[in-house]
């Protein structure tokens, strides 16, 4: 048992940290919500791929460095504390590359995944659509077979990031006559500029549009374009879903980072004579922590996590986020409602961790029914 | 004892609530956070006309109050409809102006008490936190330098109070990443009148009684926009007409906060009630994997949750109520009480009412919004929750 | 809208102080589980009766005082902020009399209730059976006619004070063939020495004899002592069960005379420079007031208070008083786990709280469908 | 980075846990609470000869370690298993007197050392709260009055270790109602063979280090009971035979409260696992409304949290166990954080436990309550959860 880094991790780590402090944006961008700031950002994910560290853990051959797990916990610890900018091509990177590394032809992946890892491709997701939220197999979006591919019609909704993206990838109903509602689906993917797609931005709590609606209507993917075979789109979406609730998405460098942000903000905004906060600082620390070893444990383990194990990772990372910006606003006082501060918008992208990549409450049954072994009941 | 509403109590409320009702509100309070304040000063309008204000202020000033019951109903009202504007800033000006005018300062109480309960004048208040409330608030609250010093960034050390948007200074805001401590915004001063601004000798200075002033501030800096659309936050400019100075003022200024405290918690209880009527019906009708969501027990019991949450604290509210009433030397620590329960009780509504809605509740278009950003800032108005537990600690047993 | 006592409320209120500052006893009686105590708890009962202050709410002529509901609550915080001993006829005084107030016979209430307030009869509850915890509707003991009376049979379990009270009260199935599970039961009063029952002490988890399994072979009870019709003993039941779960049995006074101990134990156990205790010190104290301030809305209105909201008051005052009780300990430090000492038992006590007289699972589950009208689900 | 446990540490956590099943640890913590130790001592026989105790000790003394992980894995079998007896302390004296050892004070360690790690001394340990844990912890540990002096009331101010059960002192007990501070108890003093008492000059007499000092304690007062029923505490009487003095002392002891704290930790998580483990068993056959009670989703997901508590208490556990290890000096707030969130996440599997079984929960007879006090107890043992967070608040970001 320990968590010494090998030589190798050890100059990963310093090499980062080096081109970090040498490239990070000395001055914030402007914010990936408009239409400068998302390409402010885009020319950052190229110059990350510069530095080949925009995807490192993929294969060199796709534009990755092969990290090994630890050397990519060790890289999102760097990032997140050098303060660099948000990762526009993260939904791409984390939840579509994945898919691809394991359900995809080699012949998609060496086209899809380097414009991804340079930033030319940014990519969206899009699976809810407005009757079918945590209930994916509720999707009525259709794939329609047509000569050589597939033509998408219907509705998709808290598509993130879609306003300026390039492309997306979703789940649609191809073989409506299935005996069960969550077989039949394909997995498809489409340029969001192609002929029948309209993009409707959608508001966040305060108006930035960081989501899309997006309505397509015979829209044309080639066969080439379906990942996985088709009618096989949920079982290729859910390890996708893994990712999503997982370590990928929300790496622990995250949140020790910003637990530290809190820890200083305590320290100068607190009234030294009142520690009534300070237990929920500590809280923020200790979760934190907490975290970041039980991912380092996963990565000592051979082969991936189990499935169920992102259940108890994705309630945890959530209600820390949450706990933790809760506890930042509290102790900004009158400041903490100005919105456009960083503590505000880390807490509304906070608000949302219990709702998306499944509810918390589904989570819980899914801890409750595969890990502890209790009936299973209703969903909700 | 009768602790409970009577009839007129009980109509009182009903006809704000079907008028506001009636009145689309939250169209007023989109427009309100483009700056538009016409549909807002409509409403503004109609409360007066509704003799809101004059419930606030004192008979020989053309009150017929303070009735603090009925400001309580009223301001439930306002929070369940989510209207627009400084209504508790103008509610603790006029605690403030009459309890000058108590202490022989009767004439700016003269001047602006009787406009706003007529609905001509619409104010609003900068004050820094209690001084009582330790190196954190005593850190805002330092004194300015003698006499109240004219730089926007000393307004940390005052309540202030000036007029009109079209004065506002661009240049001088507080910067964004400021730390913590109560910078004395004024709400809405871009559609306020008058903004009234306290400043504070900090109860150190030996000749600080000249610091404790009221001053109708020149002018704000920039609008910055609060995670409740309909909140806009400014900083005062210092300077202005001085109206009063002396221990008269720190007293006041106390008396006002205190009013402002439980005109807060009254809006939050309003505001705690409409997520929860809205998230129940929400919860009725929406289906998920075949079912009402609201017949799964993990979301029957969170909603259970926040009305009990809501229930207690209405009891707290409307005890702090007759204390103010009174004029009991413990209503500090009931208004406390109740501002802490029922803030706490609207933010647990609201993360229930996102939780219970998933995406749409997070979407600016949805009506939701207006409230659940509202919960929030509340939270932190005119008291923060450790600030109401730290004096609700004097409660009696 | 006021919290103004009237002359005469005030002058009970005076009454009550005096009597209280006289009679209390200076040093603690010995705990109620033991022979001794009990018999020293007893006398304190006829003490309380002899100055027509053991069950204040009674019309006088069953050595009541006819109080108000109002004085009924002011006597509860002179009690409690007096530090008077734990009341043994609770049980009776605030379940089982009002059921026969409001179902009883004439008779019955005069042959029953004037030795209960005198402290002579001690009375326990038999609701729950091993298979009926939560789920009543699912008793087994049986009631079986006999010549004038009834035959009852059975096993039931956590029943307070059993092991030294003299009667009991209970529901019995009484008619096997009814429609519905809950239908077909009878309320049968029997004495705890009748030839046929053997109570068998049960220990609380430090150990001491709080409650008592009582096993009924054929313990005949005659026709006068069943309450309400035979058969419809639930219905009979559950104006007691309100009871249970409202303020007659946990009265605002207990939580606010704790809440103050709470309030001196943080002056003078907490470390002055460290608040990080204080909130969860004020959260008792604000939640005690809202409770007793509750309570007098309650009583300000005409008539009972509606059936549900005994369910909210349920769930609110059960974690309140296991909030108080654990904050205490955790400012006790390492005196907070003796077991002996007021606070670790009042703990021990608080933490039933939340499961007796109906879970709170199920009292939130009632709140949810009957106060906010969410669809019926599944019970638990 | 292998941050796991390897196959032989799995290997001995599972031989510990086969052990101990078949062992009827429950009716050992019955008698140990009568005050019979003769099953206790029983277990503590298997568990040095299973090697748990050279474990903890240096090689130079007859142990294999110390080893962190290893005592780790003991201890949440301990817990998993409520292994009666001063465990955590006797761990606690190895620690301290091995540090002491390194500082030239050898004797006391070449005395107990070997014969602890041969299970033929059982030894428990008192100690004051850390000194620089506020006025608190300050008034518990007040300086004695220079040397360590002869009352039993001055053991506040002091670690201390007594002989034997036979030397009870009745009359000298502590007042049940005494008030919060940190009064050192000695744990299962009656059926230790060895009290040691540290006594501390709490960092401020200028004279003080003479009141650091090491003591066997020469008896002990009455037996309180706690929460936990097989955990018995005394307060030591004073004086006795001093086995050491000076800064070393307080070093050492301060490495003790340090290994404390870990193994209490550790025990902690084990409760929480075995309270979880039974009340799953009890939410799949238990039946009420028809329905196995582990079907309704309150149910679940109370339980679901639970786990989710433990299951990230246990990586900082380990993460701990390698600061120990390493001799980093962020052990402090490494263990701190670990004991936060084992404590927490075994008190929340009590509550849950409780919930969920209902009024059988809630009675001695039932094998439940053992954990239950347990989990309790263990909170406020060598560290409050406030005490705790303090320390954590170090932690590396």
């Amino acid at each position: 048992m320990d968590l010494d880094l090998t030589p190798e991790e050890t100059a990963f780590r310093a090499e980062a940290r080096a081109w970090l402090a040498e490239h990070v944006p000395a001055t914030p961008l402007a914010p990936p919500e408009t239409a400068r700031g998302f390409a402010e950002h885009r020319a950052w994910e190229r110059t990350l791929y510069e530095g080949r560290w925009s995807a490192v853990s993929w294969p060199c051959a796709y534009g990755g460095r092969g990290a090994s797990p630890v050397e990519s916990l060790v890289f999102e610890e760097e990032y997140h504390a050098a303060g660099a900018p948000v990762r526009i091509s993260q939904n791409g990177i984390a939840l579509l590359a994945p898919t691809l590394l394991a359900h995809g032809t080699e012949e998609q992946r060496a086209r899809i995944l380097p414009p991804m890892a340079r930033g030319e491709t940014v990519w969206a997701q899009a699976w809810s659509e407005p009757e079918a939220g945590s209930d994916l197999a509720a999707l009525r979006s259709v794939a329609v077979r047509a000569d050589g591919g597939w033509l998408l019609s219907g509705n998709k909704t808290w598509s993130s990031r879609a306003v300026f993206a390039d492309r997306a990838f979703g789940l649609f109903r191809s073989h409506p006559g299935a005996d069960r509602p969550h077989r039949g689906l394909t997995y498809a993917l489409f340029p969001l500029d192609a002929p029948g797609v309209t993009v409707r931005p959608v508001g966040r709590l305060d108006g930035k549009p960081v989501f899309a609606e997006i309505f397509l209507d015979e829209v044309f993917v080639p066969d080439e374009d379906v990942v996985g075979e088709p009618g096989q789109g949920w079982r290729v979406a859910m390890s996708t879903a893994g990712s999503e609730r997982g370590t990928a998405l929300r790496a622990p460098g995250r949140f020790t980072a910003a637990a530290g942000r809190l820890v200083e903000l305590w320290r100068s905004a607190a009234d030294p004579g009142d520690t009534a906060l300070r237990d929920r600082v500590a809280d923020a620390v200790i979760r934190a922590r907490a975290y970041r070893l039980y991912a380092y444990g996963q990565v000592s383990r051979p082969g991936p996590p189990p499935e169920a194990e992102a259940s108890l990772t994705k309630v945890f990372w959530s209600e820390l986020d949450l706990a933790l910006h809760e506890t930042a606003l509290d102790l900004l006082g009158a400041d903490g409602e100005l919105v456009d501060a960083d503590w505000a918008q880390g807490w509304l992208f906070a608000l949302a961790g219990p709702v998306y990549a499944g509810t918390n409450e589904i989570q819980r049954d899914v801890i409750a029914e595969r890990l502890l072994g209790l009936p299973k009941g209703r969903r909700g | 004892m009768r602790f409970a509403l009577d009839d007129g109590q009980t109509a009182f409320g009903r006809s704000l609530d079907g008028m506001f009702a009636a009145a689309d509100t939250p169209s007023a309070v989109r427009a309100w956070a483009r700056g538009e304040h016409g549909p807002g000063r409509a409403l503004w309008r109609r409360a007066a006309d509704a003799g809101v204000f004059t419930l606030a202020a004192p008979g020989g000033l053309g009150g017929v109050g303070p009735l603090p019951v009925e400001v309580g109903v009223a301001f439930v009202e306002f929070g369940r409809h989510c209207v627009p504007g400084p209504l508790v800033e103008t509610v603790a000006v006029m605690a403030l102006l009459s309890r000058l005018a108590e202490a022989g300062e009767a004439a700016p109480a003269k001047e602006w008490v009787p406009k706003v309960c007529a609905g001509r004048a619409r104010v609003t208040l900068a004050a820094p936190a209690r001084a009582e409330h330790g190196p954190r608030a005593g850190r805002a609250a330092a004194p300015a330098g003698g006499p109240y010093a004219p730089a926007a960034d000393a307004v940390d050390a005052v309540f202030v109070a000036t007029a009109g948007a079209e004065d506002a200074e661009p240049g001088r805001g507080p910067v964004l990443r400021s730390i913590g401590p109560a910078r004395p915004y004024a709400l809405d001063a871009d559609a306020a009148d008058a903004v009234f601004v306290v400043t504070s000798s900090d109860g150190e200075a030996a000749d600080g009684d000249a610091a404790d002033g009221l001053w109708l501030a020149p002018g704000h800096g920039p609008v910055l926009p609060s995670v409740d659309p309909a909140r806009r936050l400014a900083v005062p400019a210092a300077g202005g007409e001085r109206l009063a100075a002396g221990p008269a003022v720190r007293e006041a200024a106390a008396h006002a906060r205190l009013w402002a405290a439980y005109a807060t918690a009254a809006q939050a209880l309003g505001v705690g009630h409409a997520l929860l009527d809205r998230t129940v019906a929400h919860a009725r009708r929406r289906v998920q994997f075949g079912t009402v969501i609201g017949s799964f027990q993990a979301v029957k019991h969170r909603l259970a949750d926040a009305l009990i949450g809501l229930e207690f604290a209405r009891p707290l509210l409307y005890g702090a109520a007759v204390a103010l009433a009174a004029g009991s030397p413990g209503a500090r620590a009931e208004v406390a009480a109740a501002k802490a329960a029922a803030c706490d009780a609207a933010y647990a509504a609201a993360r229930t009412a996102l939780q219970v809605h998933g995406a749409i509740g997070y979407t600016s278009a949805y009506e939701l919004s207006l409230w659940l950003g509202k919960a929030r800032a509340l939270r932190q108005a005119w008291g923060s929750p450790e600030d109401c537990r730290r004096d609700a600690l004097e409660l009696p047993h």
